[in-house]
């Protein structure tokens, strides 16, 4: 049983960033149907940002620890952010009126440029933030030992979830956001300026994703540039999990993948982890083909 | 001797019981009408038949046969074939091409023989697309045949996708709305189609708003208000039935 | 318009064949095998074109009927000896009874959710080979000692004597060509299209969409399977890192790119997607990202692909009058 | 579209049409990753290289020639690795150094054997690769047995009992792993956690809380350095005080800075000697040379060994007098005696593998330093 909840507490962890890009992959796909498979390279771009931001301005050492991180974060997630616009702009705008797989190809040959630039502004080499920043205790709770770390990480992605909910369901511009998703002629119809709601869309996702990634160098301290792939592929899993298109449905896909690794590594075999979730994702797509929380539209006829 | 059987067919969607005990018989050879204003379930009635949806009750049998929930293009194969209430073509495609897609459940090559091109499978190609030329002729698309469907008109999409049915050889033929969107002369020729289609020993069962049209064409009508049957019978008796009247009054479209 | 475009184009298709059919000739080895991998990719790409390009699904697991297809291979031959050639049909039915079982339950997933569900086939059938499933995979190391193809007794070297493959593979994708554009142009052919245009529509006109769904299925693992015994016997060994998911990604831009559902577009696209990156090897560091970006161009300028299909006609002139009657 | 078509011919001719140079050259090879996950270890070797390459030059050069390096991109994957060395083989190259992976190794082997060109793999330690009895195949780099062997004797020496194995189901990982654990199951004590983990990922807290509940005296590890180090610094975090010996990948300086100081305290490893410790002159001088050069120190010893592969192909060069291949080969296998390595001494058996007992353990002091233990 402690075994049990130890592992929890890891799967939570991992599905927390795991849910926070997802983020960025179902609110693209909301909105113009589109899978963003260079959004794991921008999660990767909000990482190197966030250590070129730390060392080369030394926020934390002029004010504070906590504030200097929280500013740092806040302004990778703008850069990145800046950096989705434009990728829309560069490589899927030009495809709006296309087939949809014609995006898919763009956005693979976008995230192929996008992490061999990493590399070539970076270098090839495993890149490491500077230690220190982030408190290392470990709570006891029942006795087990949990770092508090994993549970700021968890708590800041949920609360940035929860804020982008909130800013979805309750203010105007979440509303034209929802509408475009609906239908982007009608919303347009409306007066809703859709081109914005799509910039914005490109601004907040990748946005999203720069955060994770500066979560990742701060607390893991290790980036490279390869990682994006990886992570991006786990994210997509989860938004599909949850039922892509739908926002609830990232942030509980991310959690549910992150507790399903972490148990069948435990439980079943760890070098069969990755195995073993897509199995798990097959077998709930077959009995809800949509995801735990994707709408089933039954199709007019 | 009623070629299709409905017997108290249910449908629900969520909460809402879009089709609600329904039952009625469409005798061999008859043109009958499914009427009732939007939002009856009529439509929902077809796909109940054609197995597009499942029913949560009844069942529904064309020739002595129970094809209750069969796959939809197990139901062609047997002998239904249907149009569709809002235009489904292969837009992209050629009109004949378009047409082939309704031969297709009456061809047997496989994609071996294909590879291989076996004599077999070259004179089956040649005898569909013969069918499809005299289906084009039939409903007077011929001269289209070359066209891209999606630059057809409207009513002359409607007329492809009845040859398309047609090409399956149906013992019925399920048309939904067929004159929707048609100028007056175009509705006149489908009647006049419809007859045709009758005359080739092919039952017809049509939904349709156009009321003239409806009672031209039918000689038996079934009329559906929220879900359930409230009248049945000839044409001539169903203008008169009150319950048919009231449910029709709300909606003035329509010239009851 | 029209005729004139079809009037050049004959003798241009007959041009590159030609072409092809002297290119070892005069490139030497090095370029030679640039040809035989797009030769083997182009029969990856074509086997997926069916599947993805008629049949308009996203699958995006492609490698894994490959990698069935390169292991049965694998193992027979270094087990008992069996001649590679003769396990061609061997890999392929492999392939296609793999490709029946797990695309069984999936097939009536839509679109994105497709996607990842073939995504996570093809990762959980590499997982599995670095496992060493069933002790048979050989784990992370793969199987080495395959050998090489030998026709009428005559060794086949394809690392050591590029040029001799290229005529193996060669022959195999002219009578792969061949046979898709039977394919294509046949019932089998029309009826995915028709699901892949409106898959309602195709199954209310009696298609029995499911079914062709499986069956584009299993003859694309079919096909990938033999060519993973193509594969297998020319590298010599295999190991599971040939059969990542990015190989999967290459087939699915080789076929998006190239112009979906059209052959000469497949071709073309295998062409590009794996001769670009050769052409670029001068730039050393900098090929993958110029890569990306004539990716990214390509796709921009032609949507569509490089290729797309045309629609296709009919003889309908050739028909005689007493022939169109009901 | 027929811009597209130009642009694609200018380039097809750009990239082939290499002027024909005068024989002025003597051109060596050097296949290395320079995209892909194992970019990094391609950056370092082609930048050792071709430092090695300057210093020959400004020398005066090899038999009164320039020496040019000839880099071919094996991208980390074997079908690239099959065309790199296809495209090696028609650049007229002396010798061949390279390359990391073993796999991607196995790719190129055959197609160097049939063009009778010398090849020098410095990373790939898969046994199989010299067992194959190629006659112009070596490599500088130990074998997998060979550390298998060192690992147990280190862990039996330091008296461990139950011992934990963990791997990253690479070829090379689980070789070694594989290796370590056969021979551990002859001695007398208990391997109670033998898995692997998927590399690449960051958070490793599920797979240390498992071999925790096994309670292991120590744990092997095999993979390579940013696993490595981020599992000591989530160890640390969890207040697990369980010892860790990695195996020669997890030689990178990196694994400190990822770990961070405290973690790493303690960590020792198996690897061959890093320049650094050497006492040679040639080691202190070449590291001080690529300090000079790049600001920095090459990252792990894998590459240093391609180094090496590029020195002994120019001493064999130097003492042959002639750039023939069997000349060459006879002379590494038979002739070649402690030729002084930037790894140490080097001499060839007649598999081409490395003799002499080349691995040390390491051990990372409180500074963060490799400390050589012994």
């Amino acid at each position: 049983m402690e075994q049990f909840f130890t592992q929890l507490t890891n799967g939570l962890a991992v599905g927390g960033i795991y849910a926070l890009i997802a983020l960025g992959y179902t609110m693209v796909y909301g909105v113009l149907k589109l899978i963003n498979f260079a959004h794991g390279d921008l999660f990767t771009i909000g990482a190197y940002l966030g250590l070129t931001l730390l060392t080369s301005l030394a926020l934390t050492d002029h004010i504070g620890g906590l504030a200097g991180v929280l500013l740092l974060a806040v302004m990778a997630m703008g850069l990145v952010g800046i950096i989705g616009i434009l990728l829309d702009r560069a490589a899927y705008k030009p495809l709006r009126t296309s087939p949809r797989l014609s995006a898919v190809v763009s956005a693979l040959g976008a995230s192929i440029v996008l992490s061999n630039t990493v590399m070539l502004v970076y270098g090839p080499s495993t890149r490491v933030y500077p230690q220190g920043l982030l408190p290392s205790q470990v709570f006891y709770i029942f006795g087990l030992p949990v770092p508090v770390m994993r549970f700021v990480i968890l708590a800041a992605s949920i609360v940035l979830m929860i804020g982008l909910y909130v800013f979805i369901q309750r203010t105007k511009i979440g509303t034209a956001i929802r509408a475009a998703a609906i239908d982007q002629d009608a919303a347009r119809l409306m007066g809703i300026n859709v081109d914005r709601v799509i910039m914005l869309v490109f601004f907040i996702g990748p946005a999203l994703g720069g955060a994770a990634g500066v979560m990742v160098g701060l607390y893991y301290g290790q980036i490279t540039f390869t990682m994006g792939w990886t992570y991006g592929l786990k994210a997509f899993t989860a938004a599909i999990l949850g039922g892509i298109g739908n926002i609830p449905g990232a942030m509980v896909g991310g959690l549910l993948l992150g507790v399903i690794e972490a148990l069948g590594a435990t439980y079943i075999s760890m070098a069969w982890k990755d195995a073993i979730a897509f199995f798990v994702l097959i077998l709930i797509l077959i009995v809800r083909p949509t995801g735990l929380l994707g709408e089933r539209v039954a199709e007019k006829i | 001797m009623s070629l299709l059987q409905v017997d108290n067919l249910t449908k629900r969607f969520g909460g809402l019981l879009a089709v609600d005990n329904v039952s009625f018989a469409v005798p061999e050879g008859a043109v009958f009408g499914l009427i009732g204003p939007n939002g009856a379930g009529k439509t929902t009635v077809f796909n109940l038949i054609t197995g597009n949806y499942e029913p949560n009750d009844g069942s529904v049998s064309f020739d002595n046969r129970d094809i209750t929930a069969r796959p939809t293009h197990w139901i062609v194969s047997a002998g239904i074939a249907r149009t569709f209430q809002t235009i489904r073509l292969f837009a992209n495609m050629a009109v004949i091409e378009n047409v082939l897609a309704g031969c297709h459940c009456r061809l047997r090559s496989g994609p071996v023989a294909s590879m291989l091109r076996l004599p077999r499978q070259h004179k089956e190609e040649r005898q569909a697309l013969a069918k499809s030329m005299a289906e084009l002729e039939f409903v007077g698309l011929l001269d289209q045949a070359d066209n891209l469907a999606r630059n057809l008109s409207y009513g002359n999409q409607r007329l492809l996708e009845i040859a398309r049915a047609l090409a399956s050889d149906p013992k019925l033929i399920i048309l939904d709305e067929p004159a929707g969107g048609m100028n007056e002369l175009e509705t006149a020729a489908l009647v006049s189609l419809i007859a045709r289609i009758q005359a080739r020993g092919i039952t017809v069962l049509l939904i349709e708003h156009d009321m003239s049209l409806v009672m031209k064409a039918c000689e038996q009508l079934v009329v559906l208000e929220y879900g359930k049957k409230i009248a049945g019978g000839p044409p001539a008796e169903i203008k008169k039935n009150p319950l048919v009247i009231e449910a029709y009054l709300g909606s003035d479209d329509e010239d009851f | 318009m029209k005729l004139a475009a079809g009037r050049i184009k004959k003798p241009a298709y007959g041009a590159i064949i030609l072409l092809w059919m002297i290119a070892p000739l005069f490139i030497g080895k090095y370029w030679t095998d640039v040809l035989n991998n797009v030769a083997i990719y182009a029969l990856l790409g074509l086997s997926l074109n069916i599947i993805l390009g008629y049949g308009g699904m996203f699958h995006m697991g492609h490698a894994a009927f490959y990698a069935v297809g390169a292991y049965t291979t694998a193992i027979i031959n270094t087990a008992w000896g069996v001649p590679v050639l003769w396990l061609m049909p061997a890999a392929g039915l492999a392939a296609g009874l793999f490709a029946l079982v797990v695309a069984r339950p999936i097939i009536h997933l839509r679109g994105d959710y497709l996607l990842i569900v073939t995504i996570g086939m093809v990762e959980i059938v590499r997982i599995a080979l670095i496992n060493n499933v069933f002790g048979i995979t050989g784990g992370a190391n793969g199987i080495f000692g395959i050998d090489s193809p030998s026709v009428f007794g005559f060794q086949i070297n394809g690392i050591v004597a590029p040029a001799h493959y290229f005529y193996l593979v060669t022959a195999f994708l002219a009578i792969t060509i061949v046979l898709f554009y039977l394919l294509e142009n046949s019932r089998f052919g029309r009826a995915l299209k028709f699901l892949c245009s409106d898959e309602v529509a195709a199954e209310g006109s009696g298609i029995n969409t499911a079914g062709y769904k499986l069956a584009a299925f299993v003859i694309g693992a079919v096909w990938a399977g033999m060519t993973g015994t193509l594969y297998a016997s020319k590298m010599g060994f295999i190991s599971p890192e040939s059969f990542s998911f990015w190989e999967s990604v290459v087939m699915f831009m080789i076929v998006i790119l190239g112009g979906s559902g059209n052959i000469a577009g497949v071709l073309l696209g295998a062409a590009l997607i794996i001769g670009l990156p050769e052409i670029f090897q001068g730039l050393q560091q900098y090929r993958l990202l110029i890569f990306g970006l004539a990716l990214m161009i390509m796709m921009i300028f032609r949507p569509q692909g490089i290729l797309p299909p045309k629609p296709r006609s009919y003889p309908i002139d050739k028909l005689e009058k007493n022939e169109v009657s009901l | 579209m027929k811009k597209l078509l130009f642009l694609l011919l200018a380039g097809i001719v750009a990239a082939t049409a290499t002027p024909a140079l005068a024989q002025d050259t003597i051109k060596i090879g050097l296949m290395c990753p320079l995209t892909g996950s194992w970019a990094a270890e391609g950056k370092d070797m082609k930048q050792i290289v071709e430092l090695l390459a300057d210093q020959v030059n400004n020398q005066g050069g090899l038999l009164g020639k320039d020496v040019k390096v000839v880099i071919g991109d094996d991208g980390g994957d074997p079908r690239t690795a099959a065309l790199a060395a296809q495209r090696m083989a028609t650049r007229d190259v002396a010798a061949v150094v390279g390359t990391y992976g073993s796999s991607i190794t196995e790719a190129s082997q055959n197609i160097y054997a049939s063009a009778n060109i010398i090849q020098v793999a410095n990373g790939s330690t898969a046994v199989r690769l010299t067992e194959k009895g190629l006659p112009y195949f070596f490599r500088t780099c130990p074998r997998d047995d060979e550390q298998g062997r060192v690992a147990v004797k280190t862990l039996l020496d330091s008296g461990y009992e139950n011992i934990a194995i963990l791997h990253d189901n690479t070829t090379y990982a689980k070789g070694l792993a594989d290796e370590a654990k056969k021979l551990l199951d002859e001695k007398d004590v208990n391997i109670v956690f033998f898995d692997a983990l998927t590399p690449g990922e960051q958070d490793y807290g599920t797979i240390l809380s498992k071999m925790k509940t096994k309670d292991p005296d120590v744990v092997f590890f095999t993979g390579y350095y940013p696993e490595a180090g981020l599992m000591l610094r989530q160890k640390m975090e969890k207040g697990w005080d369980v010892p860790f010996i990695g195996g020669d990948a997890t030689n990178n300086p990196d694994l400190v800075k990822i770990a961070g100081n405290k973690a790493a305290e303690g960590f020792r490893f198996l690897s061959p000697p890093v320049p650094g410790d050497l006492p040679t002159k040639e080691a202190r001088e070449f590291m001080e040379a690529y300090a000079a050069r790049y600001q920095s120190t090459p990252g792990s010893i894998w590459a240093v060994l391609a180094g090496d592969g590029f020195r002994v192909i120019v001493e064999a060069i130097k003492q042959t007098q002639s750039t023939d291949t069997q000349k060459m080969a006879d002379y590494l296998h038979k002739e070649m005696q402690d030729f002084p390595g930037l790894t140490g001494d080097i001499a060839f058996n007649e598999k081409g593998d490395r003799i002499g007992d080349v691995y040390r353990v390491y051990r990372v002091d409180a500074n963060g330093n490799f400390v050589l233990t012994e």
